[in-house]
């Protein structure tokens, strides 16, 4: 692994004192990541996805745990003897230089000839669409042009991974999305590994191969978005990305991938997905607000499909709704709880209704 | 019609006469100073420039301006080093101690002049030194670090620790950051703290008179001529004085705020 | 076992030597202080606390001491006084010439103490008034106003405008605001404002000697005595006069750093 | 107007001067908010949302204009003379005052006697579910706590209207919903009018009565949520609250609230909304991505059904997929353009697939 991946962190802690003792900021946080892949950490603020990238861009020594890079050991290098660069969530220009200066720099700084810097400047002024630029500073571009000059400037030496932190954020709601398909396809086109940090799980889910969401240091699960979306590892990720129903009952029988959870005198049945549980455990299970269909309750399964148990639909009675423009929430009180059912567009609950949802759908989840 | 928009006139007509109670005397001085008359006070009798000829010719003077502008020129050189060393050492010690160094590097410059310059006497005294200009170089650098210390060290607090982080992150060695990051962004407080240590260094009379030898600053032979004859040419030579120190001040101070306004 | 994190020990070993270069001469100070011996100098000829006793038993330190307390007292009240008034001034100049106003306000701190004292005597002797601690206390208002403005500038740059918008929407005239939200705020600025004042006028020779009658202030003793009789009397006063203004000023420094804190 | 809505602008202008000239910050509002309403002003930094507010609380003076409160004219009237209470973004404690002090502030400032003032503040501190802090001061609180305690001032002294600007952009983005359902529920339960300045739409949809969209210190449009959202007047307007596909034609004909657009050769009927077009004009279509549904290619109306045009649907083929958890948008490559689609949860779309709509849910609006 350590040897084969583009990055890879083996067990890695970096710990601050603080009055009350140690903190750590990371804990024991084991990532690898493939060459050509686009991986995200996400997490909140505090959450030690920043001090991750920092230990791999070399601007953090971590107290316990080895980082590698291309299959060497770089845990104590400094960030000027590893071959990654960074992509600052303030962009971090010199202000002092031009766009062309600020671009060259890793060149100049590395010595190279200036018959040979000059036609990489060209080429990458035009690769990033930002030809007319080159001979304004910094403070005289948008947030957007910023943005493609950092890029360009962590690009010109070819580094093997790029790190970016938040580099969306300090954009407009709008220009963000258009800036996100244009990394993606960048990342594409010339194969590069990205590691990239962001608390927008939007961002996240949308962009990237893997995902690994963290919090309190800690590395809570690593997937594909779907992965990661549909089979949360814990109550946590269920809660950060996106929204979820939550159910607490007590399992009464497993069987191949399926446990019959009773919930509130009602027996429904689940989907084991990352938590096996046990024989009469206190289980939490996750439905996706999305995933609940609406029937009438005119359509309702007939007796024999029932059987004992409710098994996946249930009567429910609606309590509020809240309408978010693209889609609509509505609460139900039902026998097991409190349900919110999202809809898309101008979709109309019925008064009373029945709700239902695939057995897939609704998972067994770590209980936080 | 646009609705007018209420002004604070009360705070106003307050704030101006603070300003005249401050500048005034200065302009009783500049008054005095063009004022026809061999003694050093008003009423007005009359325009001459002669007391700013009578001190342009004077030779005593000359000599003690240079002496000034050795002793301000090499202390300011010191003072400005040393205290961007120290400015950088407060900036680096993030967690222990930053306060306790920033404290500890303003107390000299509030300590009374007299006691500052009495105790450099007596250590210097130990030391086996003449006093000579040397001596009152060393005297101006003590207060003068605290004094660059100031814009450097608040410039460098504004300084966006990313962009050190960029220019190591893009290969540059610690030596380099410095010179292709650092500097560049610090180059005007530098100036600002230059300026500032220069004037504080010119003027000064306390210190000096403790640790100077044979030779006069300007300050000192004013003070000297002060005791025996007091002629307008003094108030010339003060006002001199005074529109170099603000100027000197003034570019500081711009210096400082185009820095910000820049960033 | 933990990884150990590099130092800046380059950094560290250089930035103690400023230090060290600072504050020597002020220990030289201390040590002669209580050196058991009758000259102002060393080396150690062993621990005597008699200049100590001998500088509390001289009645004329003694009444200098209390003119000392008397101008610095009034002269910080005043200071303190109208720096507020002008740092409110420069403060809701948002605009126009809200930096030439602080500029202005920094000169005459920046000009030499000789041409202040010259011109004072010049503006005092024209309006026909003795000398006096009065006339003292005036020339040290002129120097106490910028630096006691400086703290109370600096957190009222910090104050969120909201504070005041919200007591205003909630029913306070502008009186009721100033003594309610504003005050208290500004509270321990205006404390470390005094101190700072305090300190400056307590330690000041140059404009005192233009603008004293008969009164001696503390330094001015001094000053007089160094003249005459060197004594290691006068390192013992030095070194209390150190400990004070230190003690001052840290205290100042420290009630501006809490306030932040707090903040 | 003036004397009987709660809160009534007239035509109001902020102007401030500049070195290329005039600057409006607010330009010609007029805005009238019943009593009982929760009404918003919806709009980005810089939009003159702020500056509007602002002048209703008496922080700023139009140079133009009038404004009236409670059938008064009050637009020079200090703050301390309205019967308004602001809630600010930055919650503005008093930091030396206890948190009981800060509630009793207006009261005290009022001088109602101590023994009236006691009772209140008890109450009002078991209102807010803050009953524990009342000794506390504003530095020992949470966002949330914090936020409570800014309301609880602001209510004390039973305003008429209450001004809140962006009272959750401080908060986790966890309890900012929670925080909302609350603010909504108080202001029905105590019958106030509320004045809410926010950048974020879906909050803006999710609690408002009415809402004012402002741009670039105009009102683009004022209306009720699903009014705005499924009626937008501007291109602006629609496309800052959700995502939206716009499509350019000219008007063939025109028809009781419908008009038919021909679009690159296709006729498409469309329905009229704010904007009532002419005759071969050019004009603007808006579809939102949520409406429009897809089939199988098998699935399509039969000939006499199409007739001659294609009116509501119309093949495409899939360009392009963004995952984003609740929803998935598609992109397809149409006779009309590039259209985007939204669906829900994990439908599936085929490789290649009819698209339709409801005419009502194409809409033409103003070109900007």
């Amino acid at each position: 692994m350590k040897e084969t991946s583009i990055v890879y962190l083996d067990s890695v802690s970096k710990v601050y004192p603080t009055a009350q003792g140690e903190f750590f900021a990371a804990r024991q946080v084991t990532l690898d990541v493939q060459a050509g892949e686009f991986f995200s950490i996400l997490g909140s603020s505090g959450s030690g996805k920043t001090t991750t990238l920092r230990m791999i861009g070399g601007f953090e020594v971590p107290e316990y745990g080895q980082v590698w890079i291309g299959g060497e050991e770089v845990t104590e290098l400094p960030p000027y003897q590893r071959n990654v660069h960074t992509v600052f969530q303030s962009y971090a220009l010199f202000p002092h230089m031009t766009v062309a200066q600020n671009i060259a720099y890793p060149l100049t700084i590395a010595k190279f000839p200036r018959s040979e810097i000059q036609p990489r400047i060209t080429e990458a002024l035009k690769m990033f669409r930002i030809e007319g630029l080159g001979d304004r500073y910094p403070a005289q571009l948008s947030g957007g042009q910023q943005q493609r000059v950092a890029l360009a400037r962590a690009l010109i030496s070819r580094p093997k991974v790029l790190l970016l932190d938040e580099p969306l954020s300090a954009l407009d709601a709008k220009i963000r999305e258009e800036v996100r398909q244009e990394l993606r396809d960048l990342q594409h086109q010339l194969n590069l590994t990205f590691i990239y940090v962001t608390h927008d799980q939007e961002e996240a889910l949308a962009l990237s191969d893997r995902i690994a969401v963290m919090h309190q240091g800690k590395v809570e699960q690593v997937g594909a978005p779907k992965d990661i979306y549909d089979r949360p590892a814990s109550k946590f990720v269920a809660q950060f990305i996106g929204k979820a129903n939550f159910l607490s009952g007590t399992v009464l029988s497993l069987a191949e991938g399926r446990a019959q959870v009773q919930i509130q005198g009602q027996v429904i049945e689940a989907a084991i997905a990352n938590h096996t549980p046990q024989l009469q455990e206190t289980v939490t299970l996750m439905i996706r607000p999305e995933n609940i269909k609406l029937k009438d309750s005119a359509s309702v399964p007939s007796e024999n499909q029932i059987q004992n148990s409710i098994q996946n639909h249930i009567q429910g009675q609606i309590t509020g709704m809240i309408y978010v423009g693209q889609t609509q929430e509505i609460q139900y009180q039902t026998p097991l709880g409190q349900l919110t059912v999202t809809q898309l567009g101008n979709a109309i609950a019925q008064p009373e209704n029945t709700l239902s949802w695939n057995i897939e759908d609704c998972i067994i989840i770590q209980p936080e | 019609m646009p609705r007018q928009q209420p002004q604070p006139r009360l705070l106003a007509s307050w704030s101006i006469l603070v300003y005249a109670f401050l500048y005034l005397p200065i302009a009783v001085l500049i008054a005095i100073s063009f004022n026809d008359s061999p003694i050093l006070s008003l009423p007005f009798k009359g325009f001459t420039p002669r007391w700013y000829q009578q001190s342009f010719a004077d030779q005593a003077l000359q000599a003690a301006l240079v002496n000034s502008l050795k002793v301000a020129g090499s202390a300011t050189l010191l003072a400005t080093f040393l205290g961007l060393l120290a400015a950088f050492a407060i900036y680096r010690h993030q967690f222990f101690g930053r306060n306790t160094f920033r404290i500890a590097l303003n107390l000299p410059i509030l300590l009374p002049g007299i006691v500052t310059g009495v105790a450099m006497l007596a250590y210097f005294s130990d030391l086996g030194w003449d006093l000579s200009l040397w001596t009152v170089i060393l005297g101006h650098t003590v207060f003068g670090i605290p004094v660059a210390c100031g814009p450097i060290l608040t410039r460098l607090a504004q300084f966006p620790r990313s962009l050190e982080e960029a220019a190591y992150d893009l290969g540059a060695k610690p030596a380099e950051v410095f010179r292709d990051v650092l500097f560049p962004y610090l180059w005007s407080a530098l100036i600002s703290a230059a300026l500032l240590a220069f004037t504080l260094s010119f003027d000064e009379v306390v210190v000096t008179i403790f640790l100077t030898g044979r030779e006069n600053t300007l300050p000192m032979e004013i003070w000297g001529r002060l005791r025996t004859n007091i002629t307008p040419e003094i108030a010339a030579v003060a006002t001199l004085i005074s529109l170099v120190s603000g100027v000197l001040v003034g570019l500081s101070q711009g210096t400082q705020m185009n820095a910000d306004g820049r960033r």
